[in-house]
């Protein structure tokens, strides 16, 4: 164990994978000589040379389908898109090459490959720099769905990609880079794709919220225990297989549930794992499951306006309280 | 790749018997199958899109003679032909198409989306131009291990104004990547002329730009074919270098089967004055001229592959179909 | 009034909208010489000439640019997708600039364009040809978003799309155009955006579905009204913005709900509606709402597999029975 | 447009003093201008990403020196001098880079989009390569409509590997629509250099295959840019033929501030060379020196453009920031 950023967490899965496996290689925009837009491939170039680390031009969708050609052949490419927004341009790609190679093929040709990179709200890039991307992927059968909260997710999650025979969308965040943690040194340690992680355990209410949202459900939480509200904490960790389980383990426990989500709310991880739980604990919920989503409006550049754009602290304990006083329970 | 030029050629044609008659028997086969193909459209029993290659067969049966084994090939939804000479058994294709369990790819991705992995045969895409950077990636994997093999990429003209053309062609050209980039131009994209589609309809000229080797090529003809693409095999394979080829041939039918005519965009009399060019006649014509092929080679080849086709098509119908529980294998790779 | 094909009130549409306001033109491909891939644009070459019906070389994300740069200086495009599939590739443009331009540029720019083609399950089309698109557009703030099911609808919101000042979403189906119904053949017959439609009135339950499936849901509704189960249907017909009223108030009358959707379920347009009606109508609820949706696979190709991936009719009917079997109030 | 080539000229400068003291002080506010923007970004009052032309600036004054009030020009997210230059009140691009109410979008686009309606400044686009399409959809509006404005388009070396280049340069050619595209090659996109990006680094001739003029232009050069760019317009102006312009730049300051030195991908010594081509200084000594402007007057100049910028930072630190409500208007434009 070691104490390090999520972006050391990531440099090192890379490395560690890397060094494990030569059909691992690294591909993207200033991924080489500038040492990645957000430094989460630092030193790399230096210990694996331009062959494994290998920057490319400005060319989203043409570098996207040199990793997915490459996996079908057998290599084990990491895709870095220099921020996720970019993958709009690949979004072809991904989900009519990467997603449905294995199924139209019969299981002749699977795609070993990870397209990384940061994605979500982030500080005053405006709309089209500062968007919740996972929607675009995690509806798409063929593609798994990760994002990692921790460091040691950041790690364990990144290394379980990179070793699945499939398309992973790994999405992470500018907000997080910095974040510290414990990070496991071992290169065996893995966390598998699809298993949700309790945070916080509680017993009123769970909510489940994940990277920067889960930070906040937090602090909402501490908050809401000196008014004696018990919050429990799913974070799903990978979105794309959902662990359902889980979470309803959680709600049939508290009967009540918050979800939390950065964007947009209409038809959004929200409203999927609302529905999932209502589906399987309706008798089991004392009030609806209550979404706290980012608003039904693109990413404001001005600062007044940014912060109202994304839930706050605030809003999801609003969003807790609501559920416990429902019902008249309280 | 040496090999597969300094075979000992016939007088005149620069090529051998054996040789001769696998080039003809391949172009007769991609023809057969896929008139076989239409038919079976007509009855139902192929559904979806079916995209015939007849009258291009030159380029397929040309290009992959120039391949080893272990190369790769990829291409459109118009692959039947690259699919089968490839080295593709016709009943898996034909079963495919019928969307049977002893296709290729069990029957879930039909005419558009041929697979054979024995066979390097790497797809089928039906997106138009997406295949191209896949191809390129396949390249840079060879090149990444070390291998010599290369990469034969098919495109239509319709591809070239699509951006990932360009993407892809500067990738493999900036890179030094072991790619054949095939343009098959058969001077339409569906209803739309290339005049109509591109700024500049000589389409090899984008390999200028690129700084790669690049040239028109008569794609009726399946030995000028083989040849301009056995020296860019040679080129990728020693030295990685990419080359754009313009193989200029003509669909005889229409794009689609749902475009039978194919006759709203094109005048008749230009199919007619395109279908004296047919490049199986032509070179049969030539071949039994030089005297590499007899009459009775010709026949007994025609006779073979009818009997080929038939034998498919008896396949594919005997062959049941998915079962339900197989809509939900394959959409991942489970681990070992 | 006349009786006309879903593709002739498309194409009436189309002409009614360009006589009336010459800054309307039609762009993609084969939409000219070809009259369409799907011959919606049959005979409009001919009215009016290469200038107004624009057949491009295949470049979506070019053409489609260059709808919303002829936009954001006044004219109006229509934006024929041949089918939507091929949107991914013009995805970034739809989503970064037609979407968010009016709110980047403060109200200076806006952007009003159509973008319209068929999309949804087809016939053995397979996994890259037959997809349910809408899921790509509806989450996107700036967005208008149609799927109109009839004749008359589709008539009526293409006209309403095509004078709207924003980017509109338009997406038609391949296995609709041959459909026939009663059309108004005023030129000032428009059905507006954001209303729902209810296709048929019942007191059990309420099924919302729209395009194949609405059609797939009166036919097991027909099948139960045997059985003694009246079913009220809703068609959203516009999905972005979602009329959420007349779907709230017709669940308040039947106290039950199912919502069907073509695509793969995973937060799709189903999650949304039921969370949508979980969130207002808890109380009104005697059964949680159930979904009925797509496999989560690509589309097979083989005929065998392809009737599965869709909800059929009996699919459909089992879950409202279900519904209204729960809590044993039958 | 032959108005403004037909302007009495200075001996040896080609030109009268009112232009060049505009070109002066076009280039002079946008150096100013970022200097500024730079020093509010260190003390955090403006956010996000910040990308300075500083060292360029005689592209944007050149380009537009050529061009009528009634053309459009459109840009990337470097595009504060485009936006200056082509008319737009400095207070309000400032006030936009605080993300303040007064700014031209309300707060709303800051720094990346800039838009100016009234001076048909089409923004401000930060997906590298996607605005080029809409500025050959702006040309295609400009003959449908029978105008006889043009459109100009800036971007950066860095979209020439994009596919959308070539989709927007191929349509543009096909259908002849009135836009110049400038490509400012500026040698870098972030961290990577030409040689690394482009298998033709000659930005220049990727025009050739498309058919159009195309050329290299000296882009340190304020009357070299403002003379090609004016050769160009003419073109399209009145016969609707595009042109592709590589203007050879060089930014003097790291990609944004986030890159303060930009010295990882090139040399110090590299950097302080192309410093010495100051595009500013350059004419500066040259206006002076062929005595069509005096030192008092590019004193003056220097003196007003000061104030101007002082006054723009006032302004915007004056403005209030949008109220909530804002972020749930311009989402639809609601009709009238
Ligand atoms: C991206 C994309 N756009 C449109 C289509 C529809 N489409 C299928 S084939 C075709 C024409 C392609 O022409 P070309 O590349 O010349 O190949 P050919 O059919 O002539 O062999 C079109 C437009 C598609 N499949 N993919
Ligand atoms: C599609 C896309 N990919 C990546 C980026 C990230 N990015 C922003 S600017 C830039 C470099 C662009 O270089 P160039 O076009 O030469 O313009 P310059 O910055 O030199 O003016 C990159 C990679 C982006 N904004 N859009
Ligand atoms: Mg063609
Ligand atoms: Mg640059």
């Amino acid at each position: 164990m070691a104490v390090m950023t999520y972006r050391e967490a990531l440099n090192l899965a890379l490395r560690e994978e890397m060094r494990r496996d030569p059909d691992v290689f690294v591909i993207g925009e200033e991924v080489g000589l500038y040492e990645g837009a957000y430094k989460v491939t630092q030193g790399l170039l230096k210990e694996f040379g331009p062959k494994r680390i290998v920057d490319t031009p400005i060319a989203e969708s043409g570098f996207t389908g040199v990793g997915i050609g490459a996996a079908m052949v057998g290599l084990r490419p990491v895709v870095e898109m220099m921020t996720f927004n970019f993958a709009l341009l690949a979004l072809d790609q991904i989900v009519n090459s990467a997603a449905k190679l294995n199924y139209m093929s019969g299981g002749q040709y699977n795609v070993p490959i990870v397209i990384r990179g940061p994605g979500g709200p982030a500080h005053q890039l405006a709309a089209q720099h500062s968007q919740s991307m996972e929607v675009y992927f995690y509806h798409v059968p063929g593609l798994k769905v990760v994002r990692p909260s921790t460091p040691m997710d950041a790690k364990g999650l990144l290394k379980s990609a990179i070793r699945d025979d499939n398309p992973v969308i790994f999405i992470e965040s500018e907000t997080l880079y910095n974040v510290k943690g414990e990070v496991s040194e071992d290169p065996d340690f893995l966390v598998p794709l699809g298993q949700a992680a309790v945070r916080r355990e509680g017993t009123d209410v769970t909510v489940i919220a994940y990277m920067g949202m889960m930070y906040r459900a937090m602090e909402a939480a501490e908050e809401l225990a000196k008014d004696g509200i018990s919050v429990e904490i799913v974070d799903p960790r990978t979105l794309q297989p959902l662990d359902t389980e889980t979470i309803i383990r959680s709600v049939r426990k508290t009967h009540r549930a918050v979800v939390v989500e950065a964007g947009a709310g209409f038809a959004g991880m929200g409203s999927e794992i609302a529905t999932e739980i209502t589906e399987e604990a309706f008798d089991d919920l004392d009030a609806p499951v209550a979404r706290v989503t980012g608003a039904q409006a693109p990413m404001p550049y001005a600062r007044s306006l940014e912060r109202l754009k994304t839930p706050t602290k605030e809003k999801i304990a609003d969003a807790i309280r609501q559920v416990c006083y429902a019902n008249g329970s309280r | 790749m040496a090999k597969t030029m300094t075979q000992k050629a016939a007088p005149g044609l620069g090529l051998d018997a054996d040789l001769a008659r696998k080039l003809l028997r391949d172009m007769i086969l991609i023809r057969r199958f896929e008139e076989k193909a239409a038919e079976a459209y007509a009855l139902g029993k192929i559904g979806g899109f079916l995209h015939l290659s007849i009258g291009e067969e030159a380029v397929a049966a040309g290009a992959t003679s120039a391949l080893r084994p272990d190369d790769y090939a990829i291409s459109t939804y118009r692959e039947h032909g690259h699919c089968l000479v490839k080295g593709s058994d016709p009943r898996r294709v034909m079963a495919e198409l019928f969307g049977r369990i002893d296709g290729l790819s069990k029957g879930k991705g039909g005419s558009m989306h041929l697979f054979d992995k024995e066979h390097n045969f790497l797809g089928g895409h039906a997106i138009v131009g997406a295949h191209l950077p896949l191809a390129a990636g396949v390249g840079f994997a060879i090149k990444y291990r070390g291998g010599d093999q290369v990469i034969v990429c098919y495109f239509g003209d319709g591809a070239v104004p699509e951006g990932e053309f360009h993407e892809a062609l500067n990738l493999a050209s900036l890179w030094k990547l072991p790619v054949v980039w095939i343009c098959e131009n058969n001077r339409y994209a569906m209803g739309t002329s290339l005049e109509r589609a591109l700024a500049q309809t000589e389409i090899y000229k984008f390999g200028q730009t690129y700084g790669i080797p690049c040239e028109p090529v008569d794609g009726m003809d399946v030995l000028v074919v083989r040849d301009a693409v056995a020296r860019a095999v040679d080129r990728a394979r020693h030295d990685k270098t990419p080359t754009l080829l313009e193989a200029r041939t003509y669909r005889f039918r229409g794009h689609s089967m749902r475009d039978p005519a194919g006759a709203v965009y094109r005048t008749k009399e230009e199919v007619e004055r395109e279908k004296l060019r047919d490049p199986i006649l032509l070179f049969r014509d030539r071949a039994l001229k030089a005297g590499v092929l007899s009459e009775d080679d010709a026949k007994k080849i025609e006779k073979d592959v009818n009997d080929l086709v038939d034998e498919a098509v008896a396949f594919a119908e005997a062959s049941p179909e998915p079962e339900p529980s197989e809509l939900f294998t394959d959409i991942f790779k489970e681990p070992a």
